[in-house]
């Protein structure tokens, strides 16, 4: 054929489209990106895209029909651990390509699967860091709060843990989860409240999707400000504020690889290039669309594909794999990215910045170079040596 | 075991704790060695303070054939309910036969242990077929397994012949039953009381809405019933009730209470009956 | 003011109604007789528009009103009291019987009237109460109250007497009387409580299996005519 | 609907026999000519009629306690769901020390640093333990909620919304992860069978023929309970229970029959969509699942047996090609099926046959 | 605490407010400069210059006014920026950036500001400013709140003072101040006085105790106890008043529903959807708001209420005349059919809005809340929101049960065909019903989107709750769908402590499930024959 069919796997109905939507919307303009410069090895990428629609064993049917029926050389998709885990077993059965670009839980390592989105250690680790320094108000107790499902669980697992060896005790440290959708948070601030009572006190929040704003609009009106009691959040990003009124927020942060306000020429012409193309495909509310990390990692997961395939000179699963290893890409975080050898992460700069009343983020913190990823995170007993695949 | 009533067993009717069988167990036979079905005694039903019924006391003996007149809302309706276990006096007592105690027996053990009863509004299976509304009250064996497995022999299908021509419903008895008209219901529903064989049997104003000449069929079609089951008939229409209550008595019930009881000629010449049922 | 000409009606392939025709003028009352299950409900229910026709035309004061919803019909003047009584069972007597002004304009529409409530005593000391939990006779009375109150030019009734006590019946039929006298209304009287037909109807109709086979004035519904088709 | 005798018209045997020797023969095809040839079904095809068979099962078993006896349940999600989990724990346990942590506990459990397994998976290493479990469990659930709620005469929507917090519930309480089920991952990347690797060609068909089996009997089964006498009592039920109950039959009983016989069936259903699916987590007992589940049974045409089936495969069928056919658009169509369906097919797909049959041949 | 480095010349400076200096250009180099700690003893020196330019200065760096190119430090004022440095008035430089802030520093302006704020001529001002410092007063303080104690006539303002300088004192080295000191906070309703308290109570590992003297422990554990009981009480206020709140939100989502669902029998699946059109239009007026009268933002929500009632209403009413006319009497047909109408009006707002959440803005005075029992915060949102939900279900009430309109609602909805018969324009009540219903659902969706996201599937979040709140209640009954929101409500609040939120919900599906089966037919049930 002359062209290459890459398979776009995001939810653009049901709960997750919120998140997914704009990930399907920047892998488009990528693989536009790339056709406008010639596609790869001379041919034009073909995206097939289709709609899980929230749903988890139909991520499983999508994900095969992709690969089986549509012979996608890649597929590009998945927010959630649970949509990454229903397709998983279909990638290496069918031996095919996952890009998956959110930051996750780790605990894992699939040799079908390249992580673009940040492991424990590159996100929450030195979040957490930050809120103990004295920058970062030198926090002695802390408030883990999550929904209740298997990323939160385990980031805050591997926090505790990483606390415990700081010297943190249990009795410091609440650990509280809300259902998925929970939007009554006024119990949960008061608690807050009361705890912080105790002393220096920073909430870590995994609270995924919907449930932010609320959360967020009641820590606006009960007074709490980042002041008092700092939220850093890692599921809440430029995309996710877009729904809130960051007045009240400002001073809050959130923890990522990439943020839209990074300055640099990369960064800019990115944010050029999607708002152009928000407005040339007619996105709704295309005046106003931002970037954020997971499309920063699509959009550095699909370029890197790309200049594998390139040096594989084929498209074939295995001799892609083979030659991602130690790929680099000049990433719109302002650093160049390299893919691990071994460990199908991207090394990454982790940042932290502060909410500000235009839903922007002021960077306050950012490592002097890309982390390497630790999937397995050391901070769970019996991973060590679990680095490889 | 029999369906018989343990002492102290009770029915809440707030979560239908039926307290006993289910269904499951058959009863034997009423217990009339003295010569009475149906014993009603002191019962007081009251709604949010009014009483329907007020310390009624009513008994009728075995093969009787009773009819109840008396003013619209007096509570004849209500009392049916409460023999039928529709619903529960706030005091007194309802007995069937010697032993059974109907105030503390759901509506489907009151069914079994012989009550049978015709609505005051036709009430029938309007989805299922006149055919199938007759299959439905045979007397037999009602549990789930059995049910399950029940296959209609030719006697039985005999049976359902003969009571559709009774109720002269043959040639309908494809039709589902709510394509019928109002009378037609209501000789269905008198059919499915047959088939039933139940022994005694409650008719709530049986020939409302039927003409003239049915009413008189009607009339003789318990006139025939007379002696082989106890009947209880509620009824406005005084020719009917003249008809089928011959030389027996008959009890006018007025505010929950009886009234007056007596042969039709006495009933009809009480001047209390005259002054709040009859007219002048 | 009511012409019925050549009414068909069908429910779906059952030939119900076959070519019926009646006429009933103001102040007058017409029975309208038969066996069960020969369609009289049917037909009035065709007079109130709550069953579509499928020919034939009804005219009501001049208008033709095939085409007219019931509501219509109603606020036109025809005032219905259906067999099985059909009231509000949830609602209290009192509304109730204001649902039975609802065909006129709310200014006149406030208050009910006693004479409704001196016909009908039982309704009074019952007007809190909930509709449905009415003994079925009182349901009845309700009804016909319900329809009095309309202030109608054409009353339809279905059965009115079905399960009412003797004294009342004697009542209901004084009432009829007294409208029938005013002059300024038709009755129309689905019965079939014989004697208190014969003894209100100026005419009658006999139905049998959807068609008319008898009819006349009040003097000839003794005949035998009418008792055979009227016998079982 | 109300004549039980002739349940299925000739036409209508004709076409179960026309659609179940298909159905044998697609693995078949799969199986025996390779990709490419003009004969092959593919793989996915058969793992999307798989698991609409399952959906199926499901739907027919909600036909029978919707259908038939007027009681609608949004909660069957839950008895489908704990099937499958039933039928899950053997697969997990069957991975065996092949798991990310190479343990003999599942994975989430080593996670949750779990040293043993609790009470409630013993035994769950017996295949022949499980499939009793995928009976059982839903069975007796059933049974128990439809006593309590038979027994005191829940009916009509109040019954029907407390099924829907009853799968409300059990999914926070699966997605909880110290619930002991894998919280909101559920269980997941199953590799063996009774020994067979699950992925394997053979394995599937296998898999596909069993579920075709065993729909094709739950069809029968539940063909000859409507049109016994205890399908009329039912319907009964659905149509005047306290009229029932005056001639003598105890509606608890007959409700908690065909309640817990289509939660078994549910169940069962559930067990056969895991090992196909590859997937079970708490999403399965979501109240919207459940709700769709009353869809399929209504848009085929509920009170049928049949129309259920066809539900489930055409609204499942459209689901799978509209959201890959149009990604963005598809849910404009699927909303306006339904619509469509409720306005011009008053007794679904099924309804609309039989109509246009009665059109050309009036009676 | 940085704080307590500049009291001391803050306090020589206060009274010499006015006093005009420009700021020295170092300070200002180390406050745009990258050393964290610099730029707080820069921001510490500015304050303790103590004059109105420090409190502006300030307050613009708080606020990411001040910008900063080369040397040169601007603060914006309107279109104009000032050169601190020189107090020249120019316009800002194109290329000149802003000046940043972190909450290390955000902390330490807000100390300073507060400080300085204390004597302000404006009481309110004065008033936050006490209570800002309520976290940390410590003895460095002293001499600034003893100062500002003085000065102040303010009752209230006064007695925080006076609080204030108690809490300090519980450090005092003299144990007459600090037994004083122990007595006076007997009244304080501050919980961060616990930890403090709960020191000089602890025994250390050689038997000691923190406080020495004994007589000060007594009263340090009275007031502890006075403090723990004030907090309970707090606690249990406000567990109500959360309760009353969530049960208000609940109530007013399901109010639609129950006369969609409860009057008319229409198992309403889209009514989630017609929340979320509510909240759609509230989104929508705000943007008009801001696009064309962006001086009177905040009464956006006045246009708002009508609106969301009128554009759910209609379609609501559009969906009755085209679809749902023809499904009455087949209420199961109704479900399939309003879900399909769920799926379109869901997808329809992804394609014209977004898949994403748009943002809402409480209006600022909807903003923030009122303290009570010391640190309970009443937030004023919820407050309206209450009184809100309780106007609408009085509404709702008159409508059904005052009016000819409503009788016939009633009427129309128990028996359509004999409303027809007695001359009830049922088409049209139908019609009007149903829009009701539509149009409370887009009520309750605008105060939705003052609490929460406003977003595609917002409609989803609230569906099953409310079935379950017209279902307790028992369906039909208005009365009943208000007690059943504040009671699960309530139940929730006060489970949630205990039980965490998930076991809570849980727990309270459960008690749905068990409660139906004492009632049947819901809270509020009917009785008698009328029922069947
Ligand atoms: N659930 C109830 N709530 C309130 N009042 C009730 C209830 N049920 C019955 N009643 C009242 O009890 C009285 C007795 O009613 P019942 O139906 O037994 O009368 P009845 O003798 O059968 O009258 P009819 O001859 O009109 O059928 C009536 O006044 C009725 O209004
Ligand atoms: N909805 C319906 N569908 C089909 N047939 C019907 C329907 N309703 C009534 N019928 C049939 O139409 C015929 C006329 O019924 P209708 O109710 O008009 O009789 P009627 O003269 O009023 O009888 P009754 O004196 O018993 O009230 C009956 O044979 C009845 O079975
Ligand atoms: N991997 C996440 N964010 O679910
Ligand atoms: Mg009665
Ligand atoms: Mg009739």
């Amino acid at each position: 054929a002359d062209t290459i069919k890459v398979g776009i796997l995001h939810s653009l109905s049901g709960t997750m489209a919120i998140s997914e939507t704009s990930l399907k919307d920047v892998a488009l303009m990528t693989i536009d990106e790339i056709n406008a410069k010639g596609g790869v090895m001379g041919k034009k990428l073909e995206a097939v895209i289709v709609d899980p629609a929230s749903n988890w064993p139909l991520f499983a049917e999508k994900a095969r029909q992709l690969v089986s029926q549509d012979k996608v050389s890649v597929v590009f998709g998945c927010w959630t651990s649970v949509s990454r885990k229903s397709v998983l077993p279909v990638f290496k059965e069918l031996n095919s390509l996952l890009f998956y670009p959110v930051q996750y839980e780790g605990e894992e390592l699939e040799k079908n699967v390249f992580y673009t989105g940040a492991a424990p250690n590159q996100q929450a680790i030195p979040a957490t860091e930050y809120l103990m320094s004295k920058e970062g108000g030198g926090a002695k107790r802390f408030v883990l709060l999550g929904t209740d499902y298997v990323y939160p669980r385990t980031t805050n697992k591997i926090l505790r843990a990483f606390l415990h060896s700081k010297g943190v005790k249990d009795t410091d440290i609440d650990e509280v989860y809300t259902p998925f959708g929970h939007s009554d948070y006024q119990t949960i601030v008061a608690n807050i409240k009361k705890f912080a009572a105790g002393g220096k006190t920073a909430v870590i929040s995994t609270i995924n999707g919907d449930s932010n704003v609320p959360f967020y609009k009641e820590l606006g009106n009960a007074g709490l400000k980042a002041t008092d009691v700092p939220v850093v959040a890692f599921s809440v990003g430029e995309e996710e504020l877009r729904g809130v009124d960051a007045k009240p927020l400002v001073g809050h942060l959130a923890a990522w690889n990439y943020f839209q306000s990074v300055k640099n020429p990369v960064n800019t012409e990115f944010i050029k290039k999607w708002k152009d193309y928000a407005v040339a495909k007619k996105l709704p509310n295309a005046a106003t669309v931002v970037t954020n990390d997971p499309m920063e990692a699509t959009y550095v997961g699909i370029y890197m594909w790309k200049q594998a395939v390139e040096k594989a000179k084929s498209t074939d699963t295995d001799k892609v794999i083979a030659a991602m290893g130690g790929q680099t890409f000049k990433a719109p975080s302002g650093f160049e990215l390299t893919m691990d050898k071994t460990n199908h992460h991207l090394h990454k700069p982790v940042m932290i910045g502060e909410i500000k009343a235009d839903g922007q983020f002021s960077v306050v913190y950012k490592t002097k170079a890309p982390i390497r990823a630790q999937p397995w995170s050391p901070y769970i007993p019996g991973n060590e040596g679990k680095q490889k695949l | 075991m029999s369906g018989v009533l343990r002492p102290g067993q009770q029915y809440d009717s707030a979560t239908g704790d039926q307290g006993v069988s289910y269904g499951r167990i058959k009863p034997e036979g009423v217990d009339t060695t003295h010569g009475a079905i149906l014993y009603l005694e002191d019962i007081v039903v009251s709604f949010d303070g009014f009483k329907a019924i007020n310390n009624l006391n009513l008994d009728i003996s075995v093969g009787e054939l009773r009819c109840i007149i008396g003013p619209n809302g007096a509570g004849k309706t209500t009392m049916m309910d409460v023999i039928t276990g529709k619903t529960r006096p706030t005091s007194g007592t309802a007995f069937f036969g010697q032993t059974m105690d109907l105030t503390r027996m759901s509506e489907v053990d009151i069914a079994h242990a012989g009550i049978g009863r015709k609505f005051q509004r036709p009430t029938v299976f309007e989805q299922h077929s006149v055919f199938e509304n007759l299959e439905l009250a045979m007397k037999m064996d009602k549990r789930v397994k059995t049910t399950l497995f029940a296959r209609l022999n030719s006697e039985q299908k005999d049976k359902i012949a003969a009571i559709l021509q009774l109720i002269r419903l043959n040639g309908q008895e494809n039709r589902p039953a709510g394509l019928l008209s109002h009378g037609q219901k209501q000789w269905l529903e008198i059919g499915m009381l047959l088939m039933q064989e139940p022994q005694l049997i409650l008719l709530d104003e049986p020939v409302a809405g039927m003409s003239d000449a049915e009413t008189a069929r009607t009339a003789e079609l318990l006139n025939e019933l007379r002696g082989k089951h106890s009947i209880m008939v509620v009824e406005h229409d005084m020719g009917f009730v003249t008809e089928i209550a011959q030389q027996g008595k008959v009890t006018v019930l007025h505010e929950g209470s009886v009234l007056a009881e007596g042969t039709m000629a006495q009933v009809q010449a009480d001047e209390r009956v005259i002054e709040v049922y009859l007219g002048r | 003011m009511l012409e019925v000409k050549q009414l068909h009606q069908h429910y779906g392939s059952s030939h119900t109604l076959r070519g019926i025709s009646l006429s009933l003028k103001k102040g007058e009352c017409m029975a309208l007789l038969g066996r069960n299950g020969v369609g009289k409900t049917s037909l009035l229910k065709c007079l109130m528009g709550v069953l579509p026709v499928t020919e034939g035309t009804v005219t009501f004061e001049g208008h033709e009103i095939n085409k007219l919803s019931p509501h219509d019909r109603a606020r036109a003047g025809i005032a219905y009291v259906p067999q099985g009584r059909e009231i509000f069972a949830r609602l209290t007597v009192e509304e109730n019987l204001l649902m039975g002004m609802a065909n006129l304009p709310a200014r006149k529409a406030g208050k009910i009237k006693d004479e409704v409530y001196q016909l009908f005593p039982v309704l009074k000391e019952m007007l809190h109460r909930r509709g449905g939990d009415l003994s079925g006779g009182q349901q009845q009375q309700l009804a016909i109250a319900r329809a009095l109150l309309a202030e109608p030019k054409l009353i339809i009734l279905d059965e009115p007497t079905e399960g009412i006590q003797p004294s009342i019946i004697k009542d209901i039929g004084r009432v009829i009387r007294l409208l029938r006298e005013r002059g300024d209304i038709g009755i129309l009287l689905c019965e079939q409580y014989f004697d208190f037909a014969r003894e209100l109807a100026d005419h009658f109709v006999v139905l049998s299996r959807g068609e008319v086979v008898a009819s006349g004035g009040q003097e000839l519904m003794d005949g035998d005519d009418v008792k055979r088709h009227l016998a079982v | 609907m109300t004549t039980m005798k002739g349940l299925f018209s000739r036409p209508a045997w004709t076409g179960i026999v026309i659609c179940a020797v298909i159905a044998v023969l697609l693995p078949i095809l799969n199986l025996s000519f390779p990709a490419g040839h003009a004969l092959h079904i593919s793989s996915y095809t058969i793992a999307l009629v798989g698991k609409f068979m399952c959906y199926a099962l499901a739907a027919l078993a909600l036909d029978l306690v919707w259908g038939y006896t007027g009681i609608l349940s949004l909660g069957h999600g839950v008895f489908f769901a704990l099937g499958a989990y039933a039928h899950g724990m053997y697969l997990m346990r069957a991975i065996g020390r092949e798991g990310v942590y190479q343990s003999n506990l599942p994975d989430f459990m080593v996670f949750l640093d779990w040293k043993t397994y609790p009470w409630y998976w013993s035994m769950t290493d017996s295949f022949w333990y499980c499939m009793a479990l995928v009976v059982l469990v839903p069975g007796v659930l059933a049974f128990i909620f439809g006593f309590f709620a038979f027994r005191s005469r829940i009916k009509g929507v109040y019954f029907s919304i407390i099924t829907q917090a009853m799968t409300f519930a059990f999914m926070l309480l699966f997605f909880r992860n110290n619930t002991g089920f894998g919280g909101n991952n559920g269980f997941t990347d199953f590799k063996r069978i009774l020994g067979f690797t699950i992925t394997a060609p053979g394995t599937k068909a296998a898999l596909y023929l069993i579920t075709l089996l065993i729909l094709l009997s739950a069809l029968f089964l539940c063909r000859w309970i409507v049109t016994s006498k205890l399908g009329r009592v039912l319907q009964a039920v659905r149509d005047s229970e306290s009229r029932l109950m005056f001639i003598g039959y105890n509606p608890l009983w007959f409700k908690l029959f065909v309640w817990t016989l289509s939660a078994i069936l549910c169940g069962i259903a559930g067990a056969l969509y895991v090992p196909q699916v590859g997937i079970i987590n708490p999403s399965e007992m979501s109240p919207a699942n459940s709700i769709e589940m009353v869809i399929w049974a209504a848009v085929g045409g509920r009170g049928t047996l049949l129309g259920p089936i066809i539900g489930a495969f055409t609204v499942n069928g459209l689901k799978s090609w509209f959201t890959a056919a149009f990604p963005d658009l598809w849910l404009y169509a699927l909303g306006l099926l339904f619509i469509l369906v409720t306005l011009f097919m008053q007794q679904g797909v099924l309804g609309l046959v039989s109509k246009l049959k009665k059109q050309r041949e009036p009676v | 605490m940085t704080f307590r480095k500049i009291c001391a010349s803050i306090v020589l400076l206060v009274f010499s407010l006015g006093a005009h200096a420009a700021i020295d250009g170092k300070l200002l180099q180390a406050l745009s400069g990258d050393d964290p700690d610099a730029r707080i003893v820069a921001v510490n020196s500015i304050a303790a210059m103590g004059n109105e330019e420090a409190v502006e200065v300030l307050t613009a760096l708080k606020n990411e006014q001040l910008f900063v190119k080369d040397v040169a430090v601007y603060m914006v004022e309107g279109e104009q920026a000032k050169d601190l440095a020189s107090g020249k008035v120019q316009k800002l430089p194109d290329d000149a950036e802003a000046i940043t802030i972190n909450n290390r520093l955000r902390a330490a302006l807000d100390s300073a500001l507060s400080g300085l704020k204390l004597f302000s001529p404006d009481k309110n001002t004065r008033l936050v400013a006490a209570t800002a410092l309520e976290k940390e007063a410590t003895p460095e303080q002293l001499p600034l709140l003893n100062k500002a104690y003085l000065k102040e006539n303010d009752s209230e303002i006064k007695s925080r003072l006076q609080m204030l300088i108690a809490t300090a004192n519980l450090q005092a080295s003299d144990p007459i101040v600090r037994k004083a000191a122990v007595k006076a906070l007997l009244d304080s309703p501050n919980p961060n006085l616990k930890p403090v308290l709960q020191k000089m109570l602890t025994q250390n590992p050689d038997g000691s105790y923190n406080e020495t003297d004994a007589s000060i422990r007594v009263e340090a554990a009275n007031t502890l106890n006075a403090i723990d009981g004030r907090l309970a009480r707090m606690e249990f206020v406000g567990n109500l008043f959360y309760g009353v709140s969530l049960g208000s939100v609940l109530l007013l989502a399901a109010l639609g529903l129950a006369i969609t669902f409860g009057l008319m029998g229409i198992i309403n699946m889209a009514h989630g959807e017609l929340l979320m059109i509510g909240a759609y239009t509230t989104y929508a007026c705000q943007m008009l708001f801001r696009k064309f009268m962006p001086g009177a933002l905040d009464a956006y929500l006045l246009l708002a209420l009508p609106a969301a009632f009128l554009v759910s209403a209609a379609v609501g009413i559009l969906l009755e005349r085209t679809v749902i006319r023809w499904l009455y009497g087949r209420p199961l047909e109704t479900l399939l059919c309003t879900w399909g109408i769920s799926l379109i009006l869901m997808q329809a707002v992804r394609s014209i809005f977004g898949a994403q959440n748009v943002e809402v803005a409480n209006p600022a005075w909807m903003s923030g809340g009122i303290t009570v029992l010391g640190s309970l915060v009443l937030s004023y949102n919820r407050i309206i929101i209450i009184f809100f939900a309780l106007f609408v279900v009085f509404a709702v009430w008159l409508l059904l049960n005052k009016t000819r309109l409503g009788l016939f609602v009633r009427a129309v909805t128990q028996n359509r065909r004999m409303a027809d018969c007695v001359g009830v324009a049922t088409g049209k009540i139908d019609m009007l019903t149903f829009g009701l219903g539509s149009g409370i659902a887009g009520l309750g969706g605008v105060a939705l989107s003052q609490l929460g996201n406003v977003g595609p599937d917002l409609g989803q979040n609230y569906i099953v709750d409310s079935f379950m709140v017209v279902v307790l209640g028992g369906v039909g009954q208005l009365a009943g769908t208000v007690i059943a929101a504040f009671g699960l409500g309530e139940v929730n609040k006060f489970l949630e402590p205990v039980a965490g939120a998930v076991m809570a919900k849980i727990v309270i599906l459960v008690f749905i499930i068990v409660f139906i089966q004492r009632r049947p037919q819901g809270l509020f049930a009917l009785k008698g024959r009328s029922v069947e």
